[in-house]
């Protein structure tokens, strides 16, 4: 039993953090949010570097890893906050890959793997997904009603405005497509998860933004971090932080070693990270002060992604609901 | 104890309501510039019709009224969707400071366009360097010839672009502790030294300003309340913008509840118990913070000024605000992130909510050390 | 309008602070706490005084005060946790003045007014009352039952132990008894509105206490009150007792001014107090240290009898559903 | 990352599960003393089956095993309901602290004795005026022929009236800065000199109690890790405080959920979308504080000592204990209040969670500083 990272995923970690570090600097992070646009150049290399297949098998062309280094990028994507289609991408493998015939399957997660068919996901609710990113641009757009799934060809639907303009989003009209052999749930599952490894790395970005600044920024003769309003708040975003994190990490182990207890456990993550990264980034907005109001500040980014990461693929209401329902009468979880 | 309106009172509120209902100026129309001239034109009625300075003394031109019937002036505003004056922060804090501080020939200078809405007022307090500790700041002023020369840096300036005069805060002595050396000036913002230049939100709006001093020039007779006694006159600005302005912001949280309970029910959401629960909360804080702000003037009235109970007001104000459009969010489920709704671009705004006006550490600060009397933070 | 007490009112509150200060220190009520017992001769006392007939009009015996000057009295008994009858003997008066007939109030209340009748009432939920103050020793006792007033004779019940030992509560089995005429709902609106009212003594004085012991205690040479761990949690503190405050007060007004919103201030103020009081005597705890989690200080008695009055009457999620019920669409309330 | 058992660890619990089930001693008799004795009883049995120093050395008597085997540990007997063993303070820090801190004599001396529950120790660090500044103690020791004289007032102490040995913290030295002039003894309890009353908690039960210490004899070779390094070596007893300990406490938590769990449905209330939030918020923060739990032994397996992250479990539990018991009081609705039931007790017996073993403002203090890096307190 060992919670932490082995070697090769530590050397994941550390490649993608250089890598993201230097490809989206804050200024290019804000041009391209902005001009609400990705850097297809960058795309180009995550694609060579093999990313978007990470947790596909060899066999269909991905990396043959797993949930864990899927959720070892999101964390390092959601620090830096790329613009970029590789989640949308990720859940449309995802989805396939645990729901698809062996066929479907094979026909599909090969162009995922390289990122030559762009694939996304979108939820419907009445006659309608409202919000899928990258539809616009997806060559393949899985539709999650209930529990079917189907795929259709994109691009489709129309461009929505949402806060977080570092993500492009579409409403798609739900429509008849080819519908995917198994159960979805387990892909919406690894999907959820996902984006709270994303939440996570939003979430420490902007705690150590907010560290950083309380050590610096002096008032009254004295950095504001030496006072316990700053100070013990900060403690808090750190305790929200790694709570989240420890949550996040569970449900992707969960999802390579033990898929019975994934529903729970990505239930788990995403409502305590959809609830952490809001109060985080929005409590490290409070520690700036006005300067963290200010557009020309990188703040708001992190606190817009963190908001809308929090409504996508269940609310965190929706999801603690769920823990309660799936953990019902249980019996005491010990170690496994 | 008696919370019904007296007499005189509810003649003031029918008389207010009729005016308005039959002088009511309709939609405000698009852009900054039209808008705010529109306000302009509005305050010029209202003042003409005896209704701009409801508090202010009836030698100034003010009504003579009482805060009660300055509240209820205020509630009615809002309640009737009359847009606001264009002179808020004049009214509201400029004149009761010159009232308070100013010379004769100041009240008389200065007063009288206030109400016209002639000369709009802004307020030069905060600095890049010092939110919170604002006896920090680093705006200077030298002395010349008849009067005083400005370099220095501000910020969060609201109507800056429209203003005439700035209420501006700068330190006229180096040498001195640094409460002790200010001054509060009225700086004409008519003149080259001074740029504006807008300050974009993270709504994308820009409600406030940066102000960029380079040798602006201020006469000797645009010192209010004396060299060196800036701090003084300062606070008593900022008493007065806790204690009025927060009026109309719990007015404002009322009419924000109406609108969500319009979105609980235009969701279908009234049967949800934890919206029911979220609702209910908020409407109990809303209507706390009413009968505070009433309790609040109540106490002004008896003892003549603002006191430091004023930051719960603004404190709590924050929270609610802050609570009810994440409610918002909440209530609109998986469209929440979308643009098209108003809801989204308050949501944004109300996270300035607690630091705008005094952070809500600062106003907590002030609650324990003045209102509780607890030690100052680092005393022994 | 003016919202303070006027002076008939603040003079009936500091005779009521006097009176209580100098019968009910801290040594006795923790001696009477102990024995699970009350003062008789001050209930006497508060009798020869009057105030069992506070609310109740002359011509049945009373001072024909109204609410707001009942809750005046009922703050000031929280504030030193008078072990008392006064209140369940209130609760009967209003109950039987709101909802009974010509004929049952002159009946009953002149003996409620003058304390030689004790009365109380409890709330029956299924076959019984679970939870009635002092049924051991009232010879009058009002049971509510849904929409259904009924006296029945007392004493009744057994004893039942709560956390709350300055207060004596029987558990009585339902039973036929005299209907009341009228409604009961105005009655239980003026007894949840006089509990927030102690709720808002009991708070602040633990409120005092933690201010108190913060500017004496020191820590690393320095007076706790220093902290902002502690001075912010008290700032905290004064924003939910004066928020009680007001709310409690309000309601008492409009139960004598305005009854139509009765309904709805009385559950703001129960629904507010009812969490304040908890979270504030809770905070007092924490700001004390170890001190305060013993059983030689005062301040336990107060925090469970927060906790205790929070489940009286109705909680703070029952009130806080009707707050929503009751505001429903309304119309924006502007001052009256 | 591998968060199932390793072969070794598996077989570990299956065996130690085997040996509870054949080897339980059933429920614990009724009353203090006889409890303890019961305890007592069961802890030589399972320091006689190789149980009782789990990750211990084995040259002291311990089984040499990881800290995840010590866990799964104290999951098991908790899992198992069986009590848990008499000496739990000198097991978690006594022992350690010794192993860590003390000379070769000092070892053979005290670890044997603390395995088969011969001698119970008890803590004697908190003193009524130096709750959270342990530093500002003043309990002193004077230098006598081969010894120390101790005299003064210690409080919050768990077992005093079970123990032999004291974990002493007193001033040796009052002229140099506070935290420099303190020494870490072992105090013998079998003497006049020391007087044990039992303090009543709000709950009406007595956990603790206080030493009234006159002239309390300790010869110099119970002085632990040196004279004047009383500091460093309480802190060490501290940090295995809030790392070991907290584990068995998540646990406690685990069990809790399920009782509460039970209570909902005896209630009917498990389709109540209210109290399904609840507990399911609960059921995640359970979670959460396993898990971490866990990555903190995974890092103290790493590093060798445990770190200042310690201080987040301790007080996330507290949180979660006091969060859990509340809700049970809501979910008890009307009846909360009796005291018949044990979610009472329970509840006010959470109250001490936030305060007992470092209050959290002290916790959010150590975090703040020690691991964000945050300026300490006053830096200017």
């Amino acid at each position: 039993m060992n919670f932490d990272l082995n070697d090769d995923q530590r050397s994941i970690k550390a490649t993608a953090a250089e890598f993201l570090a230097a490809r989206f600097k804050p200024d290019h992070v804000r041009e391209l949010a902005e001009a609400g646009s990705y850097d297809e150049g960058v795309w180009k290399e995550m694609c060579e570097l093999g990313w978007p297949g990470i947790f596909i098998p060899e066999e269909h062309g991905g990396q043959g890893l797993g949930q864990v280094e899927l959720v070892v990028l999101m964390e390092e994507l959601g620090r830096v906050l790329a613009p970029s289609p590789f989640f949308s991408n990720a859940a449309a493998g995802l989805v396939i890959q645990t729901a698809g015939s062996e066929e479907q399957r094979a026909r599909w997660l090969p162009g995922i793997a390289s990122g030559e068919l762009r694939g996304t996901v979108g939820e419907v609710s009445g006659d309608r997904a409202p919000l899928v990113a990258d539809a616009d641009s997806a060559e393949l757009i899985v539709l999650l009603d209930g529990d079917s799934a189907t795929v259709v060809e994109g691009p489709l639907g129309e461009r929505v405005e949402t806060l977080d303009s570092t993500r492009r989003f579409s409403a798609v009209e739900a429509r008849a497509g080819e519908q995917l052999a198994g159960d979805p749930e387990p892909g919406r599952d690894r999907i959820a998860g996902a984006l709270a490894a994303e939440l996570v790395g939003v979430a420490q970005q902007t705690l150590d933004m907010a560290v950083d600044y309380a050590k610096q920024r002096k008032q009254f003769d004295t950095p504001i971090g030496a006072y316990q309003g700053v100070s013990h708040r900060c403690a808090q975003m750190l305790l929200e932080v790694e709570g989240a994190r420890a949550a996040a990490y569970y449900a992707a182990w969960a999802a390579d070693a033990e898929p019975e207890t994934l529903a729970l456990a990505a239930s788990m993550a995403k409502a305590y990270a959809s609830d952490a990264g809001w109060r985080v980034t929005a409590s490290s907005l409070q520690v700036h002060g006005g300067i963290g109001f200010t557009w020309e500040h990188d703040l708001h980014f992190f606190l817009k992604r963190a908001k809308v990461d929090g409504h996508l693929f269940g609310t965190a209401r929706e999801h603690r609901d769920r823990v309660a329902a799936l953990s019902g009468l249980g019996l005491l979880t010990t170690t496994r | 104890m008696d919370l019904t309106l007296s007499p005189e009172e509810a003649a003031f509120r029918e008389e207010l309501r009729a005016w308005i209902e039959a002088n009511s100026p309709g939609r405000e129309p698009e852009g900054d510039e039209a808008a705010f001239e529109f306000r302009k034109r509005w305050q010029r009625e209202l003042d003409a019709a005896g209704w701009a300075g409801i508090s202010w003394p009836k030698e100034y031109g003010g009504r003579g009224a009482s805060l009660i019937e300055q509240a209820i002036f205020n509630e009615e505003i809002v309640r009737s969707k009359a847009p606001p004056m264009a002179n808020v922060l004049a009214l509201a804090m400029g004149g009761p400071t010159v009232i308070a501080h100013g010379d004769e020939d100041q009240k008389e200078r200065y007063l009288p366009p206030i109400l016209s809405a002639e000369e709009i007022w802004c307020q030069g307090f905060s600095e890049p360097d010092s939110g919170s500790d604002l006896a920090s700041l680093k705006t200077r002023a030298e002395k010349t010839d008849g009067g005083w020369s400005v370099t220095g840096q501000k910020v969060w300036t609201t109507f800056a672009h429209h203003a005439k005069w700035c209420m501006l805060v700068a330190r006229t002595d180096r040498d001195v502790p640094k409460h002790k050396g200010l001054t509060y000036f009225l700086m004409d913002m008519e003149q080259d030294a001074v740029q504006v230049r807008p300050l974009v939100q993270i709504t994308g709006e820009s409600e406030f300003n940066e102000l960029f001093i380079e040798d602006a020039y201020i006469p000797d007779e645009n010192v209010v309340g004396g060299v060196g006694n800036g701090w003084m006159v300062a606070i008593t600005t900022l008493m007065h913008e806790r204690a009025t302005l927060a009026f109309g912001l719990q007015v404002q949280v009322q009419i924000a509840l109406l609108q969500l309970r319009e979105l609980v029910i235009e969701r279908g959401l009234e049967n949800d118990p934890i919206v029911r629960q979220r609702i209910g909360q908020l409407t109990i804080e809303a209507e706390v913070l009413r009968l505070n702000a009433y309790r609040g003037l109540t106490q002004i009235m008896k003892t003549g000024v603002p006191g430091p109970e004023g930051s719960l007001g603004k404190w709590q104000w924050s929270e609610v605000n802050q609570s009810l459009t994440e409610a918002a969010m909440e209530i609109r489920g998986a469209e929440a992130p979308l643009l098209e709704s108003d809801w989204a671009y308050r949501f944004l705004r109300a996270r300035a909510n607690s630091i705008e006006g005094g952070t809500t550490e600062i106003l907590k600060n002030i609650v324990a050390e003045r209102v509780l009397g607890l030690p100052r933070m680092g005393a022994k």
